[in-house]
């Protein structure tokens, strides 16, 4: 990009010949916006006018770009003598300024939740024998509120044991269309995500789907729920 | 052209060894497209006769040089020469298998899908890319009410943590995985529920037994046990067997006894 | 609140007494920005939506602002269903910075990459039959890690291998609207190369001497791929 100096937009530039060239102040204007944009935190007036054609009046570039988006869903705002854009204080009601920004599962809550998708129905006994350590309730809980986890039925075994399974909501946040989809043990060892020796008898299990109930399995009932005090606070303990 | 191995630098055994480049190739499609280039004409004009030649003449140096080929590099050596034969020598009329040109077709296709995916992959990193090219906003905000997960978790990460997980565990925990041993007791109960499934018909053991059978290591100690148990089981009238010559499949129907009670 | 008129359309709302529409319209343009402005990835249209006032044309209210930005420093993309703001590709020698530096992938890992993208859904066992070798660990895990791969679904053939796909991470990586918009993608396809069969009446003269001329009636010849633009000079593969 090159700015020849002989035609340059007098309110732009501190001189120059009078015929106004648009086409300059415009490509000023473009980099100054994008380097605002693309700027993690507010940009000094010094670092954009370092970035500009030498002769560019920075402050009219700057002044010209607030003015342009005066009206607009985002403004360009000055602190002092640096420069950011920031949404426009009428719509700042969509912004959150909570921290229930989107969090990261933790390393435990990702494990049980794929011991669940692939061991499903599993109970909360043998998912901590899979993982080898104590699940603690929050993390199950932590999942279910997420809307990933729910209970599936009753283990047919002493203390009828309650099982989990994933939901459709699992399904839909992770991009499968059946729980099947999820890859096999030659899979994830295609895919690198196993690797160094297998012992033998290894196995990935095959995910039974909700039209699959297992045979000693029964199907929750809503006294379960209540029995087992598993009520959550919307009282919804299915999808 | 480029030098298509290397010597090894250094020895370290008793056998004088030479190390192809294998950092140069990705394997033997790579190898003739480098050799096709070289041929210095664009590939729908390629002598593929002359090509599998120079292919052969490859492998053939570098076996005499003792260098060992990875397995790909000589399944592609066995069909080029098969290829070069059905081109050189007329087929018998009675011949079904595929002509000469029907393979070389099939090799210059492949070679220039090859050929063509790396032009994509090129056309696609010169394109402009998002964090060196174009940037998005540096300094995004929050959106509230957004009614997707509060949770950010892609497919890879639970995948990846499952595998992890799993690996980890069947480390430090073998001797907890499925028993690799078939007792006398557990064949015969799974022989006789096969019995309930096969009905009068003869069927092939090992048919049934493979769905029980899902790694090699313990095909061995299930047909051992399988077999012992069928020989029980056919001793009580449960099952019936037969074998049509040695090394045939066992074949097994359900017996005159086979609805017993068996607990 | 001073709006640039001349850009807004009629067609922005369904039906209406001008005024007030306008007014809608505006404030709907608005929301809109500050929507996908606010946010470093892509905004889907149903999320903007639901936001917008009822009966407000969201596509519409969305090609208009695109249309509005297309000059600018920054500009509105589209990827798929979702939209979001990025600065202007011509402006990218003077934003770009040393720690900026793309993803350096391997030859194999991008071939990879291309092979997916053109042939998606691809099995594993596919991709190797392509490029006629075993895909050494790493190369898939390293894609999808980057969050460019991801496992599509499950081919309904015998053993139903799992099949990977390109994700909106990857259109959006690299200027992508949809995976329609891959370069030369309709001259392959039309070359017969992205299919596993080798298409009907590709030939190959075969001549026994090596000076023989080509015959000119092959319907698919290299010289056609160069032709339609495919081929950049030198053939490298890698960068």
């Amino acid at each position: 990009m090159s700015f020849p100096q002989d035609h340059m937009d007098e309110t732009l530039i501190d001189a120059g010949e009078a015929a106004v060239d648009r086409g300059i102040a415009l490509e000023a204007e473009r980099l100054a916006e994008a380097l605002i944009f693309a700027s993690a935190g507010p940009v000094s007036e010094r670092f954009i006018s370092e970035r500009l054609p030498a002769g560019v009046n920075v402050r009219a570039v700057l002044m010209g770009l607030k003015g342009f988006y005066a009206g607009r869903g985002v403004n360009l705002v000055q602190v002092e003598d640096h420069w950011a854009f920031r949404t426009a204080a009428d719509l700042s009601f969509m912004i959150r300024t909570d921290d229930a920004e989107a969090r990261k599962l933790s390393r435990a809550a990702l494990e049980v939740l794929a011991i669940v998708a692939y061991h499903q129905p599993v109970t909360r006994a043998e998912i901590e024998e899979i993982r080898g350590v104590q699940t603690s309730k929050g993390t199950i809980d932590v999942l279910m509120e997420a809307g990933w986890l729910r209970f599936r039925g009753r283990r047919r075994t002493p203390g009828r044991p309650v099982t989990f399974g994933t939901t459709r909501d699992f399904l839909d946040h992770f991009g499968l269309e059946t729980i099947r989809d999820l890859p096999g043990l030659e899979e994830l060892k295609g895919a690198g995500l196993l690797s160094g020796r297998i012992p033998p008898g290894f196995r990935i299990p095959l995910p039974l789907g909700d039209d699959e109930p297992a045979e000693d399995e029964d199907p929750i009932t809503f006294d379960d729920i209540e029995e087992l005090g598993l009520l959550t606070p919307g009282g919804q303990a299915d999808e | 052209m480029e030098p298509l191995w290397r010597e090894a630098s250094e020895q370290d055994g008793p056998e004088p060894a030479l190390v192809i480049d294998v950092g140069g190739f990705e394997g033997p499609l790579d190898l003739l497209l480098h050799l096709a280039r070289s041929q210095k004409v664009d590939l729908a004009r390629i002598s593929v006769l002359a090509l599998a030649e120079q292919y052969l003449a490859f492998v053939d140096t570098a076996r005499q040089v003792r260098i060992e080929l990875a397995a790909d590099y000589l399944v592609m050596a066995a069909w080029l020469a098969y290829l070069k034969s059905r081109l050189l020598i007329p087929q018998p009329p009675k011949d079904d298998g595929p002509s000469g040109e029907e393979m070389a077709a099939t090799l210059a296709f492949r070679l220039k899908r090859l050929e063509a995916m790396r032009e994509a992959a090129t056309s696609l990193v010169n394109r402009n890319r998002l964090g060196r090219d174009v940037f998005a906003r540096g300094a995004p905000e929050h959106i509230g009410g957004d009614r997707q997960s509060v949770f950010t978790a892609s497919l890879y990460d639970l995948l990846s943590a499952y595998a992890a997980l799993r690996q980890r565990q069947a480390v430090t925990q073998v001797t907890i995985e499925k028993r690799q041993v078939w007792s006398l007791a557990e064949a015969r109960d799974i022989l006789m529920r096969m019995v309930g499934e096969i009905g009068g018909g003869w069927q092939a053991l090992d048919q049934y037994l493979l769905r029980y059978m899902t790694t090699p290591a313990e095909r061995a100690t299930a047909i051992a046990s399988a077999f012992a148990a069928s020989l029980e089981l056919a001793r009580e009238g449960r099952i019936e067997i037969r074998q049509t010559g040695a090394f045939e499949p066992i074949l097994m129907r359900r017996g005159p006894n086979a609805g017993e009670g068996e607990e």
